[in-house]
């Protein structure tokens, strides 16, 4: 589905906000003010931003962990301050300061992921239901890696989602890698995606540093699940261009990945430095138009910095808590 | 047995435990229609419980499951979510251990981890019991390990009434509860309203009243102790309460009867160690150790697997040893 | 792989041994004299007899839990009497009475099996790796039925015996049902064995009625798994003619399957028949000869019988049995 | 803290309870080439303690393994079936959960319901612990569920001494063992020998002598309990006993040490309810009551889920608690 230049314009703005705060998540776990993990998003964020920029409010979503959903959940239009105050374990954070780095929102069907790779599947099963329960035409929109498809989890969402044909979205984005391990080393076939043709779910494999790409494949995807032919898969080939999570390691089994490869990736495959070039040569925006949609991504990554640098830390009382444990 | 509740009901009759709670979900699926059942092989009905409600639901709302015990963990959980009001049977409870990670964890902590904005109104249904010769998985009692992990909410009847009464207030409950049923007293029967009722959870309820000393027992146990308190009657005057729901636990209830008695057996058909029996100990020591005339005493299944074939018709707690323990306890 | 004359017969009279003992199982828990469940196993014999007919003792296997593995374990050559007194809660049984019918041979690298369907996909990627720390050429008979591969853990078990290319051979009783639910209200495809395509797991369809075609495909199974050539995948198509267990229901959602139709498949599709009819038209046995068999079947089955009566049950003190919840 | 063991021992140096872990793996897999280590991303050592084993054991013997925690487990079960003694490690000892029945029932009921023929040399590592301010999952300290399910045995060190000891008894046991380490004393140093040692599960430790209150505790609340007796120690003596295994567990090391001090307070990390702290209370209850002057006191996580964030450095138990618990029972 060719996307037209309000979508484009619209993605390469959604990227360029992802990439800024990014780098300010960065910031702020290098500065010891943020609870818990980040991991970074580096060059892999486009395909999170095309997974977000056409859901609806009311569509159903699990982000990709990593970069912790902020790619994906730009789109989705959530309030970005209680999501980093979250991280930084504040009490205006989008949880009370409780959740670390497993955010919800639950008025833009954002529930919440938990600690493990893979919890993500059942859930995404239960919104599908609940739409096709219902009769609405809500879409799940479910990201996450290569990595988690080796659950079996994964293998059981399929197979339901197939079975009661589901508006499900099979997002998955393959960097090639699970933490230290490469996709090489676990994954006996080389494209996650042959998984979907076993349950004859129709699936695409997507460049994942080509934002348009990514966008048309989400657009594809969406009306597909939308008009009611079920799941869909989606695979995005992404690159991870540093650590796994910050602080920790950057290796293939025992072996340090080439910094120089790293290096050279983050040159030549950053998506917004591309889908920059593209939106120029198509005359949707002059440069000068992107320094400012640059610029503009600065100030909103700042100003959300400043507002969770002065929201107090969440240290409620015991009581308090417990108070939380259950539901009225 | 109390009969407490019919005595308000105009019109009550016997029935089945099974039917009794085959009345619940009906009820509670006429009532509102975002509640649905999920579960393996429900349809047929595996158990009495599930048979013909399709007919009256449909196989939009009773719904024969996969063999994925996540994936349908994950139904439920993702519909809660989403505003529904699910009911997923896992036929044994022990089944239920297949997707441990979100019974455990993940089903207890949504809510509060999430900032305790968004309720989770998710029921789950499953059978347990020592005693019918299989052994480990289809007789596990899983509460003791529930009840470890914050959030969950868990009962078991022993009485048709009863669970009829949790049964709606688990699916009226906007928190996940595990409601367990004993696989021995599905066919027991007992008196039930026609009217619409519930049995809150965390309200124990005074199966017999007495005065020497206090049992404290639930399911299939709570009538081996019935019957260990009657074949006592002569000599020791025994009070049996039923806790009905592990969590919330009624100790309020527990701490007048041994206030009275001052003397506590709690039987348990769980294993041992670090279970609810261990709990209530331990409750005791913070709450009750004043009151006490004499240690508690625990009758559990012992901390070992539960064995099929004919040994755990006396791996679990049995008359005999509930009384024995009685005895010990008021020597 | 063409199965010689010998083979022929070992397959058959197996075949009628089974057949008999499944009857023998019928009659005892009818009796009210067997601890715990039977699930019969009809007519749907002939896999599990051709699964275990060419193993060697030091193969590993897991019995597909109906009619108890019986069928898979009369090849395999455990101790029958220990197996049925076993059963019957006597002190003579494998376990000592206390399995109910999770029975175990480990000298015969059978470990027994839970009460979970999917339990057994797990310990099956460990047999295999095994065998591979190893170096030695044991190949794991993984069989269950078709709802067991609806389980994630089929799917974890498929990757990681493909991935590490393990002696792992699914063999998969497809008769369409699981407990009371068709195979098609669950599973949104024909064929299960379409799960092997997504790993490059060599797969076949065999009609599980055909005796002498499942022995073929347990051979060509067996040789692709023994010659380190990877896992291998075979589906066999079954038949369930009654019910799920003694005294349970025998339907499919809220409808009793048709009980002609049951009796029809009985009739038509018995692979004790079909299998005789064939041996003699290929003059490998006479009519007379096949009657042979079958009577020595029969005093087989009530010698073990008359054996397990004779044992007492098993009610060992609790003492006893806690001294038995570790290894020393 | 006591250095017993080292004493006799010719060689010791201070290294990290990482370094102790990496000794006892790479010893134990000299010494038996039937040992193996498999887990996620082990190979590079998302925890220190594995990295650079594949370096002299090859690829072989250190397995990177699929994120498939059921399909894991399977691997290591299987393989200890057919003889191996299989080293299995979960990273966060929660993730454990997603192989829920394999974990919890599965590996400590196959000894005994298979008739208590066959062992199984089961090694599973799992870190654990609140206080990293990442929650749930990362946090969960699994030992409560574990020893409630019979069959495994569970320890938890809180020295590079005992974590170096336990590990290597653990490998060497026919029993599922699962080791659990504390995140936060990854890199707590202390002295361990040069020779070859086992710590035996099942044999508490008395890390400080005291004559006037016991104090229970494990893995980091080890070291707080310490802190706490070390204020307290112009008046209250403190005794500190760390029970390495919680199962088995040493009763006797506790009950000695009860009859001297009459008073007891029990600390845990896990979740407060029917965990090993309520077994404990229950414990005493059955084999202790007469020694003790005052009810047995728990200073536990609250009964909610570990949340994340700078709420975890209070919910769990700190010195400050287990100091205020100590003068409540010495009151
Ligand atoms: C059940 C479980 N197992 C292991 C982990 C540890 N872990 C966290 S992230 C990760 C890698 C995930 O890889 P992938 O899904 O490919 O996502 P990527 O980080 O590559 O984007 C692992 C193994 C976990 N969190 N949960
Ligand atoms: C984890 C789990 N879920 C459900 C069950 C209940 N159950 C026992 S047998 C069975 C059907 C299995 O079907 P299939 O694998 O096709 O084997 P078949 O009986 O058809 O030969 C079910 C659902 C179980 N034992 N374990
Ligand atoms: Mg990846
Ligand atoms: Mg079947």
């Amino acid at each position: 589905m060719a996307l037209n230049g309000k979508q484009k314009k619209l993605l390469f703005t959604n990227l360029v906000r992802a990439h800024a705060l990014d780098r300010m998540m960065m910031r702020i776990i290098r500065a010891g003010k943020m609870v818990g993990f980040y991991h970074e998003g580096g060059i892999a964020l486009a395909p999170g931003v095309a997974a977000g920029s056409f859901l609806r409010q009311d569509d159903a979503m699990n982000p990709h962990y990593r970069a912790h959903g902020l790619a994906h959940m730009i789109g989705k239009g959530v309030d970005l301050r209680t999501y980093v105050a979250e991280h930084m374990g504040r009490v205006d954070g989008c949880c009370k300061g409780r959740s670390s780095f497993h955010v919800s929102f639950p008025d833009h069907h954002i529930f919440g992921w938990s600690g493990n790779i893979g919890a993500n599947f059942p859930p995404c099963i239960g919104y599908g239901f609940a739409a096709r329960y219902r009769g609405t035409d809500q879409v799940v929109m479910n990201c996450s890696g290569d990595g988690s498809y080796q659950e079996g989890r994964a293998h059981e969402a399929m197979l339901m989602s197939a079975n009661w044909k589901l508006p499900h979205i099979f997002w998955c984005e393959n960097n090639g890698i699970s933490q230290s391990t490469a996709a090489s080393e676990t994954f006996p076939v080389q494209d996650v995606s042959r998984l979907a043709a076993t349950f004859e779910i129709p699936a695409l494999i997507v460049d994942g540093q080509d934002l348009f790409a990514c966008g048309e494949a989400a657009l594809k995807a969406i009306a597909h699940a939308r008009a009611g032919k079920g799941p869909f898969f989606v695979e995005l080939k992404t690159y991870r261009s540093q650590e796994h999570n910050v602080g920790g390691l950057n290796n293939e089994g025992a072996v340090t990945r080439d910094p120089k490869l790293m290096q050279e990736w983050r040159e030549t495959l950053d998506p917004v430095a591309l889908a920059a070039a593209k939106l120029i040569k198509q005359r949707l925006y002059t440069a000068d138009e992107i320094e400012q949609i640059k610029a503009d991504a600065e100030r909103e990554a700042d100003e959300i910095e400043l507002f969770c640098e002065a929201s107090p830390k969440a240290t409620p009382s015991i009581d308090e808590l417990m108070n939380g444990v259950y539901a009225q | 047995m109390n009969a407490k509740g019919q005595d308000k009901m105009s019109t009550t009759r016997e029935i089945t435990l099974g039917d009794a709670m085959k009345e619940a979900l009906a009820e509670e699926m006429r009532r509102d229609e975002d509640v649905f059942l999920l579960g393996i092989s429900i349809r047929a009905g595996t158990f009495l419980y599930t048979k013909g409600l399709v007919d009256e639901f449909g196989g939009k709302r009773v719904i024969d499951a996969p063999l994925a015990e996540p994936g349908n963990f994950g139904v439920a959980y993702g519909a809660a979510q989403e505003g529904l009001r699910p009911v997923l049977d896992w036929m044994y409870a022990g089944f239920s251990y297949f997707a441990g990670s979100e019974v455990f964890l993940q089903s207890g902590q949504y809510h509060f981890l999430h900032g305790s904005q968004h309720p989770l109104p998710l029921t789950m249904i499953g059978t347990c019991g020592v005693g019918r010769r299989v052994g480990n998985e289809h007789a596990t009692l899983p509460y003791g390990a529930l009840i470890h992990h914050p959030g969950l909410k868990v009962c078991l009847p022993s009485t048709p009434y009863d669970a009829k009464g949790l049964l709606k207030s688990a699916i009226r409950d906007n928190n996940p509860v595990f409601f367990l049923w004993h696989t021995s007293l599905m066919a027991t029967k007992g008196h039930v309203p026609l009217e619409d009722y519930v049995v809150p959870l965390g309200v124990a309820d005074v199966k017999r009243a007495g005065s020497d000393v206090t049992v404290l027992a639930s399911g299939l146990q709570l009538h081996h102790s019935l019957k260990a308190a009657e074949a006592l009657k002569d000599e020791i005057s025994v009070e049996v309460i039923d806790p009905r729901s592990f969590e919330p636990f009624d100790l309020d209830c527990l701490l007048r009867s041994v206030e009275k008695t001052s003397r506590l057996v709690i039987v348990d058909e769980d294993y041992e160690r670090a279970g609810f029996a261990a709990e209530v100990c331990a409750l005791m020591m913070e709450k009750g150790y004043d009151l006490l005339d004499a240690p508690v005493k625990r009758v559990c299944h012992p901390n070992m697997p539960i064995p099929g074939g004919y040994i755990d018709a006396y791996s679990m707690p049995t008359p005999d040893r509930i009384e024995a323990a009685i005895r010990e306890v008021c020597r």
